[in-house]
């Protein structure tokens, strides 16, 4: 019963915060309303028995990737931010896609009905790493995969820097 | 005899030979200041034809009367069904015509040495006369219709190197090409000939002899009666429309003239003597055949009494002394082939065999006076020229009274056995002998119109070129007087009313007997061959006398280029006329053709190609720079791809 | 108890909000933020239909989640300096300014 | 204990090229800028080859029924190793001209080479996911590399923001696949009752893997973006990327065909999965429509690379349509011609593309036909390789080219797609049009003297390679698929 | 031996592409060898179909492709017989005169040019003697990119349109055939040529015809037919001479050989059914092709129209259906091929010496040029089919089956082709050797030696064989009927029932 009110708590605010980053006019507070979005997300996490995932979206996304994001916004500020403006005709034609996409995912969800399991794991720190790493003939060999994403992390630093450093081209020197 | 018959493939060769020699030594030259020297060359030229000559005449003293030689060299074409041999056959026909082709030929070539003096395409022009009389053996010496029909298309060919041997004035150029599309169109008519014969009588279509026994075979007499009998109407009317063009018959003549106008009188009397009897040859040669469509015959008959009398009268109204002799060919060879749609085959060759003589005379002597005036042709210019000029002149006479038939000249002795027969003919041959004799009368007329004008009265033209006014050399003059003398005594060979003197005829009825037996049916009895003979020679005389009485008095002045003019113009060139309703549609054919259905195809091709121009532009405008548009799209259709398939599912 | 089906559809819902600011909106930060939602938006369905499974199957869901966080912060990080590259460039963060290439 | 048993045999030559790219990122500091460009291709080279032995040895095997490996997937790495090494050594030729002081970008090519041959192996989508990623980023940073280049800035933003929405895409369809089926193994059995999550799964999930191969109308991006990178870079990404999402989505279609054991890539299987067949059209609607676009938008266009890109959009199409040609008989699916087709078109791609880059010079729009006049008769080797690889890509004989598209086209028009299949040829006649332009670009006599421009060994030595293998394939089809 | 003969050429382009830079000057000396060398062993191939009176020969298959989703494995299996062989060494003499005469106008891109055209024979090789009809299509198409790339490397001014109008049309044109290809494929199972025949039997009438016709477009504008004609002339007068003799000497053949090897005897009882329109689109062609050229102006242009006035004759010979016709048609496309090469080779001097194609800016070369005049001029008289040049058997072969099988009327307007053909020869001949030369000033040019040596030979072959056609009918005759891929097994046993009238 709690859990029903609080879910349905954590849903409106979800979906007002991201509704609010669509109309937000300064990339800053549209930042600050997709790091609301995360925070209700984190804590619809930990209502489906998911807490470590929840902990893991505070501290990652909503702590590291946005704090990064508003900081390049906040390095970026100019004035230029106002002048870009927030719809035009276009953009309104466009938002038919999203509609007509929704309307067709709401429609086969409802010709759905995925029924809660008795059977399914409460997602604790232990049962996930055991997941992930188990080496054993039987793990799901997430591990491997795992490895991969610290290449993919590697990859993306090694991209940054190329794609940001000064003076890698010659004509560089401005 | 089959020892001699493996030397016949030798007589077309010489001339061949000759020719590559010369052809040889004119391209080697051919870059020289003057060519090779005259003297061999020439030499050379006369050598060959007149060993072709001198084996002819040997071979035809070693074989009797109504014999044949017959010699396959090598096979051909082999295809199939069809097998065509490199064969030749030598008998009476072609024994006679053999020996006054080479005959003349030989005497052409020397005298034409003389003639080409110092032109710089002498060696050429030797080669190329060399060239005509190896086809021209090849036409008369085949055993089959396909290798005729090589030298038949060879002597158009030549004709046409001939004619257009003076290759800077367009002009002939011009003449060449118009004789070798005639003969060609001609040549087609000989070829579906063939096929009508090869359908008709199968593989023995082709060859002489065979078919000769096909037709006469009783087994296939009622495939003759039967469907055959189309085929052979066919087969007849097609090689009759072959001949047409080869000895300018009416309607493919027109070529002819022309081509005597074209630069020498040499290869203009190669065409009058040799090449135009060709037509003449193949009907005799193919008499079984004719004679069993007797529709052709009569086509063939009034054909020729047509050109006859169409041809005498324009050579009334022509200047150019060349001309006139040009029509008085065909005239000529009108008669000939009127005798031979009258079953006289033999009076037929008869009368090409002295008419080579006369008319190489009249032509010789006609160039040896071009000659002496420095290439002068037009009548009107001349005139008493018989002090200038006495031994042309009197060549000229014996060429002259042998033409217009003064009895006792060969002349005579031809068109009166023709006229003869003609009148005897089974179908309407008293009208034919009329009409025959009326155009002997124009004859007379024309011809001594043309002698009037260039010898009687006193000189037109300007002096000092009658100044320079000499006679002919010794190569020039031998040739003349070999044939004029031919042209007053080669008649006795078949005088009709002298008995015993009709060897010609003799030799003859072995190839022809048969076929006239068929034309003519029963020896019925006419008016005695004294009366055809006053008539003729009467003809002869009226026309001689009226045609001096008239052009001694009104002589033409030297006006203008010596060409027919308003009647006569109509008259002579009617079928020129005629011949421009074919080729003005072919014209306009083939301009819509190229300006409207050509350009069609293009339009069409452009269009397709603009087509897929349009289309990139219109997708390219898709791929358009903002991000936004390329996400929604990309999404949007997406999902209209889902939808419009998956939905269905739903 | 929560109902799966109420879950999905909010994660439908966010999910098409992202893209529509993916779609609608010019400035390239809010561009890159709907995809970032988006990403979240599948977080909560794998999250979701965990709950609909028993055993292992059930954590399968709850570690993807990990990997796309993981690739999320990857993708901020190289999104963020090509921001800063462009931005140096055009000195303009409007998306529709970006459109030299057509056709 | 870890099962290198069967772990370490799948997993080889992927590890071999990580290492390589980890040796090179570690050389990269050390080196004096003149020596980067002369060393790390060699060192880059050098670990692919070793990667293509491991490749000829491996068993073929399934390990943690993630990563699957067999002829055919061993066949396909081998044929990215070559890409990869012709991208490297395009790299090595046009980063000096350019002047360019780092040496990054070969590890990056490296790594980026190490998740296409992870999306290759994998089985199941989440290794599927990685590998894109992997594969992805590095290319980002690649196509940006010239970052004075305003192209380059525009290519790399509308590449990475379709990317980043499209792996959005992708892991909401992962998302909804393993709703559906309580797992994200590709060969997982539906759950009763969730056939239309599946069938939405499968949709999102190839739909992503689309966009991936430059499939119209996801092809948006690829036009600007092959233009904004630099050529090799491109040679690299319209080849690597195309064979790694079509690796996935053949594997993806094969098991969702006949679910509940791992297949072989190249073997005909019957079909017994629950997916309606009408999904079917989705393949021939997008085929179509990639080919149309592919052949009629490069009719206008004048740069090499953008050609290039349109002619990829193109034989996307082709690809797609060939995921339908049945294997031997009635229902059933056999792939080899598609995977016959993907390497022809990969290696004659990645053969035009890294002699184009040697050709054109250091400007932005070296290649526009005009520019790569007359350069036919001062580099006849390279200009005979491109001609070659163009005459291939245009599916004209002697080339490969031919025998994959006549083989595609045959298989469809024996599925009794007649119309289709007829259209797709018309059209590879309109794409001729442009090969051809680059061809006679080439070959036509100089207007204005051009300088000779050097290229480095590896580059030779690649190509030949290439050039090699692609003929190797022309004369003896029968050493790829059955 | 096939084996060496079809990889001869491809060898030949290899070794010229290895020639390097700074020795440029061997190549045409080097290309010329090789160029012999693969006519010799062109002409070995043919007597031994002579010695061994035209049995076919053939190699042992080789399973090389398996087309998916079908039972049909693609063979590699070569097989050639008279016809073969001749058209090989049509080919080859062709290849080394073009080589040969145009090396005066391509000079410094001697290699290229060479690498190309023996690319081209190659494919032309491939063509002629594959025995399985994929592997036909193959070489077929392969011969469009060398062909498309020497057009618009050293074409002349619309080279660049000339080619992509020539690649356009023979792939459209093509791709018909493609499709009959897979139909084949899929319904009967094989692509063998020998087992077509009777495996496409069992189909019904329409599905029959339908691959016929798709197999007849292919050829209809390779040859080209009347309303596929567009390419040609356009393609003709823009190609580089060299590679124009070659295209109508020896490409157009293909399409003819087409009919003959393929069309005719993999759909005999088609072939019989639709012989007469098919045959009267050809005398159309005919007709077409000869008026048209009576009005153009452009050299080159004349002679595409007369090529296609030529071989619009060869087809219609194809369709009668009748033994010694199709013998004829044979002997034509030797003909053709020798008299259209070496009229194209000899066109190109004055081309390149006065700068222009326009017929009306020559003139009175015979006085100027007396030897390239008479070469000029007997190789015209070859070309209208003047007896005893081999023109003038194919032709006599031909319209005599096409009386015996079509009857008089189209005979004789067959025979009006033969007529038009002279006519606007001799307008060539007329404007080009007679009247007053029109730059009397520059000094007057000849052909060379070498270049007497590159076409002689073609004109005198045309007598020769012309004289003892027997030469080439020995080896095609018997060769027919032997062999199940050849045309014989196509007739009916009485050639009368083949006339449909």
């Amino acid at each position: 019963m709690i859990a029903q009110i609080y879910f349905s708590v954590f849903a409106t605010l979800a979906l007002a915060c991201a509704l609010y980053l669509l109309v937000a006019r300064h990339p800053l507070y549209g930042a600050l309303s997709l790091i609301g979005t995360m925070l209700s997300l984190a804590g619809i996490y930990s209502l489906l028995s998911a807490p470590f995932l929840g902990v893991v979206q505070v501290l990652t996304y909503a702590g590291a990737i946005m704090m990064l994001v508003v900081f390049v916004i906040m390095v970026l500020n100019s004035s230029h931010d106002h002048v870009v403006p927030r719809f035009d005709s276009r953009g309104f034609i466009l938002l038919l896609v999203p509609a007509v996409l929704s309307a067709c995912l709401l429609y086969v969800l409802h010709t759905t009905h995925p029924l809660v399991d008795a059977g399914a794991i409460q997602g604790s720190a232990e049962a996930v790493s055991i997941q992930l790493f188990n080496t054993s003939q039987q793990g799901s060999g997430a591990w491997i995969l795992f490895e991969f994403i610290g290449l993919l992390l590697l990859a993306a630093m090694v991209s940054a820097v190329v794609l940001a450093k000064k003076h890698l081209d010659k004509k560089d020197c401005v | 005899m089959i020892s001699q018959s493996n030397y016949l493939w030798i007589l077309p060769l010489l001339p061949l030979l000759g020719s590559a020699i010369l052809g040889a030594i004119a391209l080697a030259t051919s870059h020289h200041e003057k060519g090779a020297n005259e003297h061999r060359t020439g030499f050379l030229a006369v050598l060959f034809p007149a060993l072709a000559f001198i084996l002819t005449a040997f071979l035809s003293l070693q074989l009797e009367i109504g014999h044949s030689l017959r010699q396959v060299v090598a096979p051909w074409i082999v295809a199939d069904a069809i097998t065509v041999n490199f064969g030749f056959l030598f008998d009476d026909l072609s024994r006679i015509m053999l020996l006054f082709i080479t005959g003349i030929g030989s005497l052409i070539t020397l005298y034409s040495v003389g003639y080409m003096h110092g032109d710089r395409g002498f060696t050429r022009f030797m080669a190329y006369l060399n060239l005509f009389l190896f086809s021209m053996i090849t036409l008369v010496l085949a055993d089959n219709l396909v290798l005729t029909f090589l030298g038949w298309e060879g002597v158009g060919l030549c004709s046409y190197l001939l004619i257009g041997f003076w290759h800077k004035e367009a002009a002939n150029g011009a003449a060449a090409n118009k004789a070798f599309l005639v003969n060609r169109a001609g040549d087609l008519g000989f070829l579906l000939g063939i096929f009508a014969l090869m359908t008709l009588a199968g593989p023995a279509g082709i060859s002489y002899t065979e078919l000769r026994e096909w037709l006469h075979n009783p087994l296939n007499a009622e495939i003759l009666a039967g469907q055959g009998q189309v085929l052979v109407v066919l087969a007849a009317f097609f090689l009759f429309w072959g001949c047409t063009a080869k000895s300018a018959q009416i309607p493919l003549l027109t070529w002819l003239p022309d081509a005597m106008a074209g630069p020498t009188p040499v290869s203009a009397l190669i065409h009058a003597a040799t090449m135009v009897t060709s037509g003449v040859y193949l009907v005799t040669r193919m008499s079984d055949l004719f004679v069993l469509s007797p529709a052709i015959m009569h086509m063939i008959a009034f054909v020729g009494l047509g050109t006859a009398m169409w041809a005498a009268i324009s050579g009334l109204f022509q200047d150019d002394i060349k001309k006139v002799l040009a029509y008085s060919t065909v005239s000529q060879l009108g008669f000939m082939f009127l005798a031979a749609g009258c079953g006289a085959f033999d009076a037929a060759i008869f009368h090409v065999f002295t008419h080579a003589f006369f008319k190489a005379t009249l032509f010789l002597g006609a160039g040896s006076v071009i000659h002496a005036l420095a290439g002068e042709q037009d009548l009107r210019k001349m005139g008493g020229l018989a002090k200038t000029l006495p031994r042309t002149f009197l060549i000229l006479v014996f060429g002259w009274v042998s033409i217009i038939g003064i009895p006792g000249t060969a002349g005579f002795w031809s068109k009166d056995l023709l006229l003869e027969r003609v009148y005897n003919a089974p179908f309407m041959g008293h009208t034919l002998y009329y009409a025959a004799l009326a155009t002997a009368v124009l004859t007379a007329i024309y011809m001594t119109r043309m002698m009037v004008l260039a010898f009687m009265g006193k000189y037109r033209g300007d002096e000092h070129v009658k100044a320079h006014a000499h006679e002919s050399p010794w190569t020039m003059q031998l040739p003349m007087w070999i044939l004029a003398i031919g042209s007053l005594l080669a008649g006795f060979l078949w005088a009709g009313m002298i008995p015993g003197a009709d060897l010609f005829g003799r030799t003859l009825s072995s190839i022809v007997g048969d076929a006239q037996r068929i034309a003519v049916g029963a020896e019925h009895e006419g008016p005695s061959a004294f009366v055809f003979a006053v008539l003729g020679t009467a003809a002869a005389v009226i026309g001689l006398l009226t045609s001096f009485i008239i052009f001694t008095k009104f002589v033409p002045s030297p006006v203008g280029l010596p060409a027919p003019r308003g009647f006569g113009k109509v008259w002579t060139f009617a079928f020129d006329s005629l011949h421009a309703l074919f080729i003005k549609p072919t014209r306009a054919l083939a301009w819509v053709l190229q300006t409207i259905v050509q350009s069609l195809f293009e339009a069409l091709q452009n269009a397709i190609g603009l087509f897929a121009i349009q289309t990139s532009d219109l997708l390219r405008k898709l791929q358009s720079g903002s991000i936004r548009l390329q996400l929604g799209l990309s999404v949007g259709l997406t999902l209209l791809i889902a939808v419009a398939i998956l939905g269905r599912l739903f | 108890m929560i109902d799966i089906l109420t879950v999905q559809i909010i994660a439908a819902l966010l999910f098409c909000i992202g893209v529509a600011v993916a779609l609608v909106r010019r400035n390239i930060f809010f561009v890159l933020m709907g995809v970032e939602l988006a990403l979240n938006a599948t977080n909560l369905s794998f999250i979701g239909f965990s709950r609909t499974f028993s055993g292992s199957a059930s954590m399968v869901g709850q570690i993807v989640p990990l990997f796309s966080i993981a690739v999320a912060a990857a993708e901020a990080c190289v999104g963020l300096a090509m921001v800063i590259l462009i931005f140096r460039a055009r000195e303009s963060l409007d998306s529709e300014s970006f459109t030299s290439l057509k056709e | 204990m870890l099962p290198f048993a069967d772990l370490f045999p799948n997993l080889l030559p992927t590890v071999i090229v990580a290492l390589g790219a980890l040796l090179s990122l570690a050389l990269e500091p050390i080196l004096s800028i003149a020596n980067k460009h002369r060393i790390l291709p060699w060192v880059a080279f050098a670990f692919l080859v070793g990667s293509a032995i491991s490749t000829m040895l491996i068993q073929p095997g399934v390990a943690y029924n993630i990563l699957a490996m067999d002829p055919t997937r061993s066949m396909l790495i081998l044929v990215l190793l070559v890409c990869g090494a012709l991208g490297i050594a395009g790299l090595a030729t046009q980063l000096p001209r350019t002047d360019f002081r780092g040496g990054e970008p070969y590890a990056l090519m490296l790594l980026s080479l190490t998740g296409v041959m992870l999306m290759v192996q994998s089985v199941d989508l989440l290794a599927l996911f990685v590998g894109m990623e992997l594969s992805a980023i590095p290319i980002y940073a690649l196509v940006g590399l010239h970052r004075q280049s305003t192209n380059a800035n525009e290519g790399l933003f509308k590449y990475f923001i379709t990317g980043s929405l499209f792996s959005a895409v992708f892991l909401y369809g992962a998302a909804l696949w393993y709703g559906s089926t309580g797992s994200t193994s590709m060969s997982a059995e539906v759950v009763n009752g969730r056939e239309a999550l599946h069938l939405l799964g499968f949709a999102f999930v190839v739909f992503a893997l689309l966009f991936k191969a430059g499939a119209a109308p996801l092809h948006f991006w690829v036009a600007d973006t092959y233009t904004g990178a630099s050529i090799p870079v491109t040679g690299f990404m319209s080849t690597t990327v195309k064979i790694g999402a079509f690796a996935g989505l053949g594997a993806f279609w094969l098991q969702v065909a006949a679910p509940s054991h791992f297949l072989d890539l190249g073997l005909p299987i019957q079909i017994t999965g629950s997916l309606p067949l009408l999904s079917l059209w989705i393949f021939v609607a997008i085929g179509l429509a990639s080919i149309v676009v592919g052949a009629f938008s490069g009719l206008g266009q004048t740069k090499a690379r953008r050609l290039m890109a349109f002619s990829a959009v193109a034989n996307a199409g082709y690809l797609v349509l060939a995921l339908l040609i049945p294997g031997t008989s009635g229902a059933s699916i056999g792939l080899s011609p598609l995977w016959f087709y993907l390497i022809a078109y990969a290696l004659s791609s990645a053969i035009v593309l890294a002699g184009l880059s040697a050709l054109a010079g250091t400007d932005e729009d070296d290649d526009s036909l005009g520019m790569l006049r007359g350069l036919g008769r001062q580099q006849p080797f390279l200009s005979a390789a491109i001609t070659l690889g163009l005459i291939s890509l245009a599916g004209l004989p002697p080339a490969a080219g031919f025998l994959a598209k006549f083989g595609i086209l045959a298989g469809l028009f024996s599925t009794g797609l007649v119309k289709t299949a007829a259209v797709a040829l018309l059209l590879a006649v309109v794409s001729f049009a442009y090969y051809f332009k680059i061809v006679v670009a080439i070959w036509q006599a100089p207007t204005k003297d051009i300088q000779p421009r050097s290229f480095p060994p590896i580059l030779g030595v690649t190509l030949v390679i290439g050039v090699f293998a692609l003929v190797a394939i022309s004369l003896m089809p029968s050493l790829v698929g059955r | 031996m096939l084996h060496l003969l079809l990889a001869s050429p491809f060898i030949a382009a290899l070794i010229i592409a290895l020639v390097p830079a700074k020795f440029s000057r061997i190549a045409f000396p080097l290309s010329l060898l090789l160029g012999s060398i693969i006519t010799i062993l062109s002409f070995i191939v043919v007597s031994n179909g002579a010695s061994s009176n035209g049995a076919p020969m053939a190699t042992e298959p080789f399973a090389w492709f398996h087309i998916p989703g079908t039972a049909a494995t693609v063979q590699y299996a070569l097989f050639s017989d008279g016809l073969s062989a001749w058209m090989n060494v049509l080919a080859s003499v062709l290849t080394l005169s073009a080589l040969w005469v145009s090396f005066s106008s391509v000079r410094e891109r001697f290699a290229m040019f060479a690498i190309s055209v023996f690319l081209m024979q190659g494919a032309l090789f491939g063509c002629f003697l594959a025995s399985d009809a994929v592997l036909f299509f193959l070489f077929f198409e392969a011969l469009v990119p060398p062909a498309a790339l020497l057009i618009a490397s050293f074409g002349g001014p619309g080279r660049k349109r000339a080619a992509i109008l020539f690649a356009a049309f023979t792939l459209i044109g093509s791709a018909p055939m493609a499709v009959a290809l897979w139909a084949i494929a899929t319904w009967t199972g094989t692509t063998d040529g020998t087992q077509i025949a009777h495996a496409v039997a069992s189909l019904p009438f329409v599905k029959v015809s339908l691959l016929f016709f798709a197999f007849a477009l292919a050829f209809a504008v390779k040859t080209p037919l009347l309303p596929f004609h567009g390419w040609q002339a356009e393609t003709y007068s823009e190609a580089p001479t060299g590679v124009t003799a070659i295209l109508s000497g020896a490409m157009a053949k293909v399409g003819v050989f087409g009919f003959l090897r393929w069309t005719i005897p993999l759909f005999p009882q088609v072939a019989l059914h639709y012989a007469l329109p098919i045959a009267l689109l050809g005398v159309a062609t005919m007709i077409y092709g000869s008026l048209v050229a009576l009005r153009q102006h452009d050299i080159k242009r004349l002679l595409a129209f007369s090529s296609l006035a030529h071989l619009g004759l060869a087809v219609a010979g194809c369709f009668t259906l009748y033994q010694s016709a199709i013998d004829g048609v044979v002997l034509m496309l030797i003909a053709h091929g020798f008299s259209a090469g070496a009229m194209f080779l000899l066109a190109s001097l004055p081309e390149r010496w006065s700068k222009t194609c326009n017929i009306s800016s020559f003139g009175g070369m015979a006085g100027r040029s007396p030897i390239f005049a008479v070469l000029f001029l007997v190789t015209c008289i070859a070309a209208v089919a003047v007896p005893p040049t081999l023109g003038f058997v194919g032709e006599f072969l031909i319209l005599q089956g096409i009386w015996q099988t079509m009857g008089p009327e189209i005979a004789l307007l067959a025979g009006l082709g033969a007529i038009l053909s002279a006519a606007y020869t001799l307008r060539l001949v007329q404007a080009m050797l007679f009247g007053k030369a029109s730059n009397e000033h520059e000094a007057a040019k000849e052909i060379s030696i070498g270049e007497m040596f590159a076409i002689v030979p073609l004109i005198v072959a045309l007598f020769v064989l012309g004289v003892a056609p027997s030469a080439v009918l020995r080896t095609i005759d018997p060769a027919v009927g032997k062999n199940p891929t050849a045309v014989a097994t196509a007739y009916p046993e009485k050639p009368s029932d083949a006339t449909l009238r």
